[in-house]
Parts: C-alpha cells; structure tokens; sequence
C-alpha cells in the first residue's frame, strides 16, 4: 500500500478529481497548504509598503491507495494538473504501512477502497 | 402639492428664465420659518439615509461574491459615490433639471450656483434649499452606477468599470432623469414614478443588463450541461447590506416628498415598510417551496424585490395594495435569479432581478393600483419602454466602445487569482485561511 | 401631557366611538403646522432608528454563536420582521390599542383604516400621525420575538420558531402590552413603563425563559460536572450589533415621548446614553474582577443591560439616577449570566439576562428613583408579576404545543452539522476554513 | 447667528453670572416653539449620528490591524465611550464651556445642571436645550481618545490605555476646547474652527503621536533596512468603518451649525460631502501613480482625510473650495502615511496623517479658502500651534508618566501571541483557521 | 517509530483525545481536512443552484508514536471515533524513520514522547 | 529520499526559512495546524465560564529532500526555530518512495529540487 500526496495549483482540484475518478479512485484527503516552489510569488503593496508573498496557496491531497494504483493515481494527478507552467505541483509517494477502516475495523488492502 | 418632484425645481427655473412668479406659486399662506426649516431637515435626513444606501450595495454585492474580489467591490463602491457626488455636481444636477427645455435634453450649465434666493424658503416655497436639492439628488444618482456594479462583479476590469460608471451617472443617468423628474416629455404625458423604480433602479438594471451581456459569464460558471453555483463569501455582510438599503429606503422613498408632510410621509413610511416585509415573506415561500430549503440570499432579494416595487408608488397606492406590490417582487425575484441563469445572464448578485424586472413591475404596478385615477397603465408602459429602449441602448454602446479600445474583461489567469491581487495587489482577509478551488 | 404613550391614541378611539372631544383634548393653543410636522418628522426619525435594532439583533445573535448556525440565524431575523410588521397591520395595532376596553383585552378590528381624521393633526393633538403611530409601534412588535431568537439559537427547528413568532407577535405581545400602554387595567392602577423594560424586553424575555426551558440546551454546552463554552464566532459582528442596538435606543426611548418635545427627548436621550454607559462600566469591573480578564462579550451585554434598564424610567429620572441604574444593570448582567449557566438553562446571547432580569431590574428601578411622587414600587412589582405571569405561561403553552406537535429541536446530528446546512442548505461564509470540532 | 460654536453657551453663563440679558440676546423676533422644537430635534439627529461615528472608528481600526487583537480592539472603542460621556457629565462639559473665564482654564462645577431654563429656549436662543447642548458635545469629547486608540493599537497595555483616555477626555481635550469653543483666549483673536479640524482631530492626533513617540513600532514592522507590512485583517469591516464615519460626519459638521438653518446646514452637507468625494479621489489617483496599484485602505483614508480637511471651515467655504480641499487632503495623506513610516513612526491605521496632518491642513484652509473676510491665515497657523504644543505636551507627559508607573507596552511574547489572548483570554473569531506568522 | 495518520469526523475529536491520553498518548498534531470517501455528500443549494458537496469536513490527527504504542493508538482512535455509520473515517500507519526534539535536540525514541 | 515533517511555533517560520535558504532548500509546502504537546495549554473565559485550550497553533512544514540534505534540513530547521523553551516543536523524518514534477513529468531525486 502506498501513500500518494500531491501539491496541485487550487484551481485543478475539480479537474484531478474528475481524471481520478475516472480511474476509480475516488476516496481521497484534502487540506489547503502554502507552497514555496520554483514559481516565485508575487508582490502586494499594503499601505504604501511592499510585500513580498511567497507562499502560494496550493491544495494538498492525500490518496492511500493499494499497489497495483499507484501507478494510475499518479496518471491521473499528473493529467489533471499539468499545463506545463511552472507551479503545476509535485507528487511524492509514501509506502504506507498499514490501513485501518475505522467503521468495520478492516484492516490492510481491503480497508482502503 | 410637493409630491410632483419636478414640479419646483423646473417651475423655480423657468421663474428665473421667465423674471415673473407665476399665480400658482403666490401660495396664499406663506410657508412659516418653521416650517422650511423642519421640511429642509427632514430632507436632509432623507439625504444621509440614501447615502447609507452606498454602504449597504458595498456589502451586499461582496457579500454574495467571492473573498478573492471583496476589495474590488469595496474600491468600486467607494469610489463611484466619490464619482456619482462630483459628475453631478459638475454637470449631472444641471442636465436633470434644465429648467425649461424641450423634453428631451437641456443643460443649465456647469457646477453648482444657488443664485441670490436658492438658500432661502423662496427657491422651492419653502420645501428645501437649493443645496439640500442638489445633494439629495446627487445621493440618488450613484446608485445607478453602483446597480451595474454587482451584476459586473468578480470579472470586470477596474478601469474600464470607471470610465463606464463616470459617463453613465455624469450623463445619461441625467438625461433619462431630466424626461420625468426634470419636467420633459414624459412627465407631460403623466408618467407617473414618485421615487425611482424605473428613473433610478431601471435606469441602473438596463446598464447591468446591457454590460452583462457584452461581458460574459463567469469562468466555471456555466459548463456545457449546467449551472455551478458560485457561493458568496459571507452571508452576515449581504444581510447588513440589505438592512442597510432598506434603512436607506425610509429616505429615498420618505425624501421624495420633497417635504415632511406628516401625511405624505407617513403613508410613504408604511407602504414601503410593507412592501419590503410582504417581498420577504413572497420570496421565503417561493424559495422554500421552489428550492425545497428557504435560500437567504433570495429572502433578502426578496425584501429589496418589495422596496423596488413600491418605489414608484410608495405614496399612490395604499398600505393593502403594498402587500400585493411587494408579494409579487418577492416572488418575481426568485423565478427572474433562475430565468436569468438559463438565460446564461450572469449576474452574481441578483441586480438585474431585482432592480430591473422589480423596477418595471413597480411601475407598471402604478397602473393598477394608483388611487390616483390620472394614472395610466398605458402610459405606464410606455415610460418603461422608452427608458429600457434609450439606457439599453445608451449603455450598450459606451460599454461596447470601451470594450472594443480599453477592453472590459480582465483575463481568465486574473479571473481565477481573484482581483484583489491582480488588480488591488492586496487581500481583503489577511490570515485567514480560504479554501477556493474556483 | 405626551409622555404617556397611552393617552392619545386610546381617547382618540374613546373620542371616535363616543363622537364628542373631552374637554382635555381641545387645547387652548392649537399645535401649528409646523409644531405638528416637526413632532411627526421626529417620529418617523423614531422608527427607522427602531427599525435598524433588527440588524442589531441580528449581528449580535449571529456574532454570538458558532458560524455553522449563522444563516440561520440571520434567516430569522430576517423574516421575524417581516412577520412583525405584516401580523401588527393585520390584528397586533388594534389588539394593542383597542380604544375603549374593558382593559384586559380588546380588539378594534382587522388591517389599518386611518379614518378621516387620522392622518391630520387631529389624531393625537399634532403629535404624530396614524400611520405613524402605527408604524412606531409595529417596529417595537417585532422585537418580542428577535428576543426569543437569541435565546433559542442553534437548536431550534426554523419552522417551529416561525409559527411561534407569529403567534407571539401576532396575539400575546399586543395583548400584553394593551395593560398598559392601551389604556388597560394596569394604566388604571399607575403602574409605570415608559418605553417598554416590561412591555417589550422582559415580554420578549419570559418568552425566552419559556422556550428555552422547553427547548433544552445545545448539545455540549453541559457535561455532567461541568459548564463548557461554546464561543461565539465574531467579536466584530457582535460588536457592530450592540452599538446598532445603541443606536435604535435612540428612537425607542426617543419616539416614546412620543412628540419632539425638546425638554423630554433631550432628558431622554441622556438618561439613555448614560445608563449605556455605566453599564459598560459596570460590567466592565465585575468581568474583570470576577473572571480576572475583562471579556469583551459580557462588556457588551452590559450596555445592553444599561439600555433596558433605564428603559422603562427614562423620562422620569435624573442622570445621576440613571448611572446607578446602568451601572446595577451592568453588574446584574454579568451574575445573572453566571447564574442561569448554574441553573443550566441555555442561552447563547444572554438574552435572558439582558432582557428579561435587566427588564425587571428598570421597572422596578421606576419605583426608586422616578421624580415623579405617583410611582410607586408596589405597583411597579405588581406589574412586573402580571406581566411574568401571564407571558410565561402563554409563551410555555405556545411553545409547548408546537412541541407537542411539530417538535421544537433539530435532531443531534443536524445541530452538530449546523443548521445552515441542515435547514437552509448553504454556508455562511463560503470558501472559510472554519475548524469547529463541536 | 448661530454658526458660532461657542456664543451661546457661553453668552449664556454669563448672563446667568451677570443676572442680565445683553441686548444682542433680546431678539426682535422671538423663536416660536415650532422652530425650537426642530432645531432641537436636529441636534439629536447630529447627537446620534456622531454617535455612530464610535462604531465606524471601532470597525475602521479593527479591520486595519491583525485578526488577533480585535476583540482588544473592540473593547477600547467600546469602554472609551462610556468612559468619554460620564467623564464629560462629571468634568469635562464644565471645563469646556466654564462661562466667563480667564480664557485659558475655567471650570463651572461637577456634574450636570440645567438650572431653571435650561430646558427651555431661554437655554440658548430656542437652539436647543441644555441636556441636547450637553449629549453632543459629550460624543465629540470621546472622539479625541478614540483617534489615539488606533495609532498605539496592537501593542499598548489596555489598563495604561484606559487610564490615559480618562485623563485625556476628562481634562486635556476639555480644556483645549474651551479656548476657542468655550469662549477662550483663542476664540477672542478670531481663531476659526468650525466643527473640530483642530479641537477634536488635532487634539486626538496630536496625543496619539506623543503616545506612539513614547510606545515604539510593532515587533516586526521595522527590521534594519526596510519597512515591512503588517496587513490589516478585513477590508469589509474598514470599509463599514468608513462609511459609519462618513455618515457621522453629517452630525459632525451638520449639528456643528447648532441650529437646524436651513442655509447653513445645507451648504455644511454640500461641502462636506464633496470634500469627502475630491478626498477619495485624490487619494485613488495618488496611490495608483506612486504604487502603481490602487490601495482600497489609502482611497479609505483619503475619504477621512478630505472629511477632517473640511471640518474647520465647513461653513465658510464654497463647494468649489471644498473640492480643493478635499483633493489636497486626499493627496497629503498618502504621501504623510509613507512618510511617517520612513519616520518609523508606526501608525497601524494611519490615524496621524489623518487626523493630525489634514486637521492641521483643514484649519490652515480655513485662512486660504474662507469667505469671510476676517478669518487669517496667520491667527489659524497660531491656533495650530498653540494646541500643537499644548497637547503633544500634555499627551507626553501623561503618557510617559504612565509609561514609568504601570508600563505602557505589552510583552514581546504577548504582543506576538494577540493581545485578544493575553488580555482578554479570548478569541475574536472562534473556529476560523487563521494563519498568522508574525 | 511509527507515524499514525487518521481521518475522523470533526464532532468525535474530543472523545478520541479522550481515549488517547487515558492510553498515555497526549501529543499529537491536527489539521482540518476536507473528505472525500464512501460517504456521499450532500446538496446545497445557492440562489436556485444545486451544488453538490463531496468534500465533508474531517479532522486529520497526526501522531508520532515507539512501536509499542501503534496498537494502544489505533485502538483508541477507534474507540474514540467509531459509530459504525459511514464517514468514520480512516487510519494509516507509516514507517517513520527519525524524529527531533527541537528543544533539546534529542533524537530517535526518547523525542517522541 | 526522504520527507521531512516538522511542527514549529508559527511565529518562527520566517526564520526557518531564511536558513532553510541559507542551506539552498527554498522548496517546501506549509500548513496550519494544531499542536498538542508538552506545552500546557492556556484558559480562556468565555461570557464566565473557562475554556482550557491544548490545541496550541503551530505550523507544519513539509519538505521533501535528497538524502544528502536530510541532516542540512534539520539542523537549519532547528536552529531557526529552537528557543529552548517547551513548545519549540518536533522534526519527523520519514522515507519517501518516489517524487513526481507534475510539470516535467521527471521522477526521483532531479524532481525534488
Ligand atoms: N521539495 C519539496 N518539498 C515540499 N513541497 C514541495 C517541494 N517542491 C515543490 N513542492 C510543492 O509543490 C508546489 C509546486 O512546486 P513548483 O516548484 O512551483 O513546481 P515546479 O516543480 O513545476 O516548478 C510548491 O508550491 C510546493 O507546495
Ligand atoms: N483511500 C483514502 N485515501 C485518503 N483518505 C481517505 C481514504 N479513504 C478514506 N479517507 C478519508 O477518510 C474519510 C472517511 O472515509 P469514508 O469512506 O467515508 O469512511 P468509511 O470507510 O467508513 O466508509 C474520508 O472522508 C477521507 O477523508
Ligand atoms: N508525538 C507527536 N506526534 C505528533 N505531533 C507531535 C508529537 N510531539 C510533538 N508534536 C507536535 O510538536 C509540537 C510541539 O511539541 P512540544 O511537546 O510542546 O515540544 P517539546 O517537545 O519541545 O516540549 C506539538 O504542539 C505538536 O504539534
């Protein structure tokens, strides 16, 4: 079992939702992040005084997922993200050790899904 | 006899032109010192409370559109009462009361100048000063602008919005005003619109309407098959912003008197209060029934719905007939907010529902329940039609000019950062954690 | 000869009915015109300053409670206003101020109907005219029930509430407050309540106490050995709400000398500031000793409590008088407060605090240090029971069927998703990340 | 006649010391009741609309600071009133207006008074009554702590903050006042103030840059080379804030008049409205060249500037002048803010430059734009600095006094965590996610 | 060490932090997330709109935990979190390779606790 | 390649990123988050009654790194937020499987960077 977690730009969330479902994952994890990546943040003025911002707003997703969707999930996330501009995101997966389905004490492959 | 609003201002003009008072005015009791003291307060009263009126559109339209362009919201409602209060003072005031004219079009010229009796009971027999005039007026002539820009909101470029609200309060506003208020053509066929359900809201729906047009949906408003709702940012600001209009009503409607006939005044006080309770309750059960949960974005549309509608007749029709005047805008509103979307018309906040098709009903309502049998459902509807015709068309074309040079769109990139930083360069909740996919 | 709200409208129906002008009212100097204008102007001043204490209520309810439950709240005091002033024309106006009665309840017919006279002067001797008279007293109506809305919040089931509303708006409150102010039996006995610490707010309050008894606490709020708190989620928008509040003050104790007296409303309007004032402070030292940091929210209930309290004796006491009221009315607050969370009687606002024992605290208050030899405390008490009496039991009896019937709370679940979702299906604050584990 | 602040108070006192009436008082024409009447009820209305101003000043300097010390925010603006109207009602009425006095420092007794006639139109020519003159004047005294809470905002103890406003409302603001309103050896070298661009708004300003001298910058504005910025938390509640101002301002400068003159007060309600509008402008334009983006929280400040710009000669000057001014003040406070902050000056919602510079460039206008003849430029430089060096010496001293005995500063730890926790022990905005690192 | 990542319904924090610390576990990190699993949502309405929402709000805990502790941890969530309706949620457990005391720089299993 | 989780006090992140720079890691993704350690806690009053709050803020970054920068992360991490008081806050690392640039579609250790 594998931990995918992904930075994404917001505005792709709907997009990546729709590619992963189309693969048939369809349980996931979400929070909002800051990122500080390559993409170089822009400057607010406020009151006069310039602000350098360089946490940009990212969402964060987090997909356990068995083996053998791995491969797929990543496909996905990448298909629904990518533009080619810098800022599209960055996947990392985790292996993940064990996975518990709280409702039915499920435990391993099975409690994913 | 000052419930005509146009009738002193022309009259105490074409006075000045003509040099002779005319036996009408030769009012057999003058008006007492208290007494044009107390209507030119009572007016001033009514000025401060339309006034509040801007703040109540600042909060309402960024109520109900998203965190990422509340400060664009603000900076426009900020500043078109700063641009409303200066055009009309430089040369709207002069282009809606030209004094005599031929209907159509007249100007009486630059900035402002009470002359040697304006400040005295003389220039409106006692009713108001010239200033009060003037300022009340000028109160009302923003709110034009600031009609189109909630239905504008969340896409349209600053700049461009500026120029446009500049040139729509300084002058066509005016001219459309100077038709009924101003003595022209159609208050000589007996239009009736007491405070401005059409000369004010419609005149300011037509404008959203024609600029909505020209400048599209929202991005992800409207996917091939549907409709995605685009949620407003915080219902406790709309909420403060409806109850501040309605405030603000008291005054519109209560200062278009044109003095504080404990009478008149009165019965305008009721009729709107009604109308906007009854516009409550007619947009809760069409929403509740409608929508199967009751929608509080639409039961505020509602009670503006019910203050529009009244506004033509708020002193023509009784406090029964308010009940029946404000139900229907509360249950018009909410069908206008989904026709509109069908229509893919988008129109973030409502203001085309509510200010131009309520606008039109309370006009036409005038015609059915005027208990002044002078007034006309036919004549009614011809001053609805000649406004939509000349500010459809008058709005159609300057917005359409600029977008052809300046452009009125921001771009999509823009669009989906918000306007707060790309055109502001600054946030409007600093540190607070929004999660927008949009 | 204003200051007794009762007087004029109730001998102009005595008048209507027996057809002759009791030598009292035909006054050796007419009022003037312009008397007559400036007293109506100021009265209508009075209500929209009333009518802008419903956004008061609705900031403050909504500032005070979680922001899962906020458009609902907002929903009700949206509505409950409408409700109020639509059942005030419809029945609440003539169930109040029957005219002639036999002072316990009377009922001068259905809707409005001014008359001939009712719009002139002759109504109530140049103080104000019908429609107004109506007018100011249907903004007070609605209040009764925003009162209980507070109270009742975040659990109660919106339509429950809504029936509630109207029945207590509609039927118990004007009945209540004909005793009194419509010439009842306790007018007969000179029991005292000038703009309404009994009549409106401890109305309100009893009903409040009722409801919330029959309704339960929120879910967490008690645990079996301990109070938790269940914060409020905007300090600003309480805030904002308590001086709007303020300000409404203005009007509901200004409006009801019921002319423009100068003498009077000026008095008022410093005995009204400053008991607000005391009991800022008041509450201020009683948080900060009792609960060792000063809290913002209880500071603000004080000044809430400072109004009602001087409420009820505001033309008939001195400033000195009326900083010992407000700062008792303060100081009363912040136990009472205490007090009911012992009691675990659950009440998100303090309404209860702030309306109904504050409300007691003013009226009794008339009794100690009105100028005026004919108050009397005994009587002041004996008010203050048939008013708890009969509002209690009315508003237990109401609510009690309504649970019986319909129910009264949300299901568990519904409370803890939030009754925005739940009962209206929307958010608040679209896109906030809001972290609540309640 | 009335346009004097001062005259008739002080007229008064000292006829009631002298026992005689000056012919200048036995006017021709007695005022009738009715115009008593409105004049008094106008001077409510501007009692309650400065009234309001509390909560713009409450919303302006919440939405400008950090999310975390609102609710101390809050919590200053709404003590400092109740502390603002009984430190008046005790001392400060009757060290402003001591009647006949040495013209530097009188004092005509503790607490309130209105005598035999001061309820009467005896009181101040049929102006209004003692209890109206006394409740205005209270609401202004407030304003001046007011404007000091903004600028020392974020960092200040709040007991060494309260402690300093009593002294400074109470006595300091009171007897600056009364050397040019009270009648004082200023008013006697023709020194012109009309509503307060130097006797409220300097007065305020200039404490608050004694405090923020004597206080030092937030933890984090300043680092060695460069200015950072500190975002204010909500551009809505700052443009609520605004606007509550804007609208106070009609009492403000339109009950400044002291009588309801129709001329007078309609001509205050033009110039002020329009100097507001050039502000706004002026600044929009400002900010869009010098930082490329146009600030939403400077056009806000340019709007306050060009009100305080028009508060001293409201009265005297044309609407022609009122757009200079206005525009010029609108311009100055951007570029002053940007000074002030390469002054390390740290002034978290720009209350200096606001109130302190374009107070100061109101009352020099005064000497340029007046149309009375006998107002100089020299004799307003000179009132500009006699309460410059007054109160920036008085504010240091009291200040720094407390600056040695109870500490002025919260701890780094303290201000770095909000002073909503640390002072209050609690949180402004339960449940929302607020991401703060500074 | 072991890394215990779990989605719980937001109203069930309290009981579960109640259930951790009578197990000895006190230290823990949350964030709030949005989830997306076999509970399906609902729909709102806005302005005449349906909008359907599948991103419930859910409370993401975090807890850094010696080997011996992975069984009280998990058992404990569940027992705090569980109803047996849809929407329990989830836990995962990964491997964590080091963990730092800032403090005291202290590293590996004496940090964690 | 590893992950690097670490829980600060918020009001140190400026100075975790400036040696964090120092050490050449200016790519990191940052949340909020609610902390619940050896630090107490604080009580509020709310309208009289106490409210113990022990979810301090703190805020969690996350930065996936090379092996080689693991310890250049942490002792940067360390140094900008260790004040030697309770509550400084904790460093997890954990192992990380795979890193994906969404924009580039590179994978491992040339997609971290
Ligand atoms: N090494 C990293 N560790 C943690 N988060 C990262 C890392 N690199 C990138 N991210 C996250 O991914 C987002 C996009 O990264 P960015 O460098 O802008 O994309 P690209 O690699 O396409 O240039 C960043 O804002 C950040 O949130
Ligand atoms: N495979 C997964 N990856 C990431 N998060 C998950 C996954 N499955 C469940 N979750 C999280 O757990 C929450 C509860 O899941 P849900 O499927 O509703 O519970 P159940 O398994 O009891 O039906 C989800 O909202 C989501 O946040
Ligand atoms: N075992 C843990 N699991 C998850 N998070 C932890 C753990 N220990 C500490 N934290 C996080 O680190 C923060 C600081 O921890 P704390 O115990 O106060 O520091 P210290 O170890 O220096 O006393 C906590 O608020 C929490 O967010």
């Amino acid at each position: 079992m594998k931990l995918v977690v992904a930075y994404i730009q917001p505005g792709k969330l709907n997009r990546v939702k729709r590619v992963l479902a189309e693969n048939k994952i369809t349980k996931m994890s979400i929070t909002n992040a800051l990122g500080c990546g390559q993409q170089m943040g822009f400057t607010e003025t406020y009151r006069g005084v310039p602000r350098e911002v360089n946490l940009l707003k990212k969402v964060r997703i987090e997909i356990a997922v068995n083996n053998e969707f791995v491969k797929p999930a990543v496909a996905a996330i990448t298909e629904g993200a990518k533009t080619g501009a810098i800022g599209d995101g960055k996947i990392f997966v985790i292996d993940l050790g064990e996975c518990i389905r709280i409702r039915t004490e499920e435990v391993g492959e099975a409690a994913i899904g | 006899m000052f419930s005509q609003r146009i009738s002193i201002r022309a009259m105490f003009l074409t006075i000045c032109v003509l040099g002779f008072v005319p036996a009408a005015l030769a009012q057999d009791e003058a008006v007492s010192p208290a007494m044009f003291t107390v209507n030119n307060t009572w007016m001033l009263v009514a000025t401060f409370l339309v006034f509040i009126m801007h703040l109540g559109f600042a909060c309402l339209e960024a109520g109900l559109t998203q965190a990422k362009n509340t400060v664009n919201i603000l900076f426009k409602n900020t500043t078109i009462i700063a641009i409303g209060l200066l055009t009309y003072a430089i040369c709207g005031f002069n282009l809606m009361y030209p004094g005599d004219f031929n209907g159509f079009i007249g100007f009486a010229g630059m900035w402002l100048d009470p002359g040697a009796e304006g400040q005295t009971s003389a220039y409106a027999g006692g009713a108001y000063t010239y200033y009060t005039d003037f300022l009340f007026q000028a109160m009302f002539a923003a709110t034009a602008a600031t009609i189109v820009s909630g239905a504008v909101a969340e896409r349209v470029k600053l700049k461009s919005f500026l120029v446009f609200s500049t040139i729509y309060v300084g002058l066509i506003y005016p001219i459309a005003g100077s038709w009924k208020w101003g003595g022209g053509f159609l208050d000589g066929k007996g239009f009736y619109d007491f405070a401005g359900s059409t000369l004010v809201h419609s005149v300011g729906g037509w404008a959203a309407l024609a600029c909505v047009i020209l400048l599209g949906s929202r991005v992800g408003k409207y996917s091939d098959d549907r409709v995605n709702a685009i949620e407003g940012h915080s219902m406790p600001l709309a909420t403060i912003g409806v109850f501040l209009l309605w405030l603000g009503w008291y005054g519109f409607n209560g200062g278009s008197v044109l003095s504080a006939d404990p009478n008149l005044v009165s019965l305008v006080f009721v009729t709107t209060s009604i109308a906007a309770a009854a516009g409550i309750i007619g947009a809760m059960f069409t929403t509740w029934t409608v929508q199967k949960k009751p929608d509080l974005s639409m039961v505020l549309n509602g009670a503006l719905a019910g203050l529009v509608g009244i506004t033509a007749g708020a002193d023509t029709v009784s406090p029964a007939s308010a009940v029946i005047i404000g139900l229907i805008a509360g249950i018009l509103v909410v069908f206008s907010v989904r026709t509109f979307d069908k229509l893919r018309i988008d129109d973030p906040v409502g203001a085309i529902s509510v200010h131009l098709v309520c606008g039109i009903w309370g006009t036409l309502a005038v015609g059915i329940f005027s208990t002044n049998p002078e007034h006309s459902f036919i004549i009614q509807a011809l001053g609805v039609c000649c406004y939509g015709g000349f500010c459809f068309v008058a709005a159609f074309l300057v917005f359409g000019l600029i977008k052809i040079t300046m452009g009125v769109r921001v771009t999509e990139e823009e669009e989906l950062t918000g306007l707060d930083i790309e055109e502001h360069g600054m946030e409007s909740y600093g540190g607070f954690q929004i999660f927008a996919t949009q």
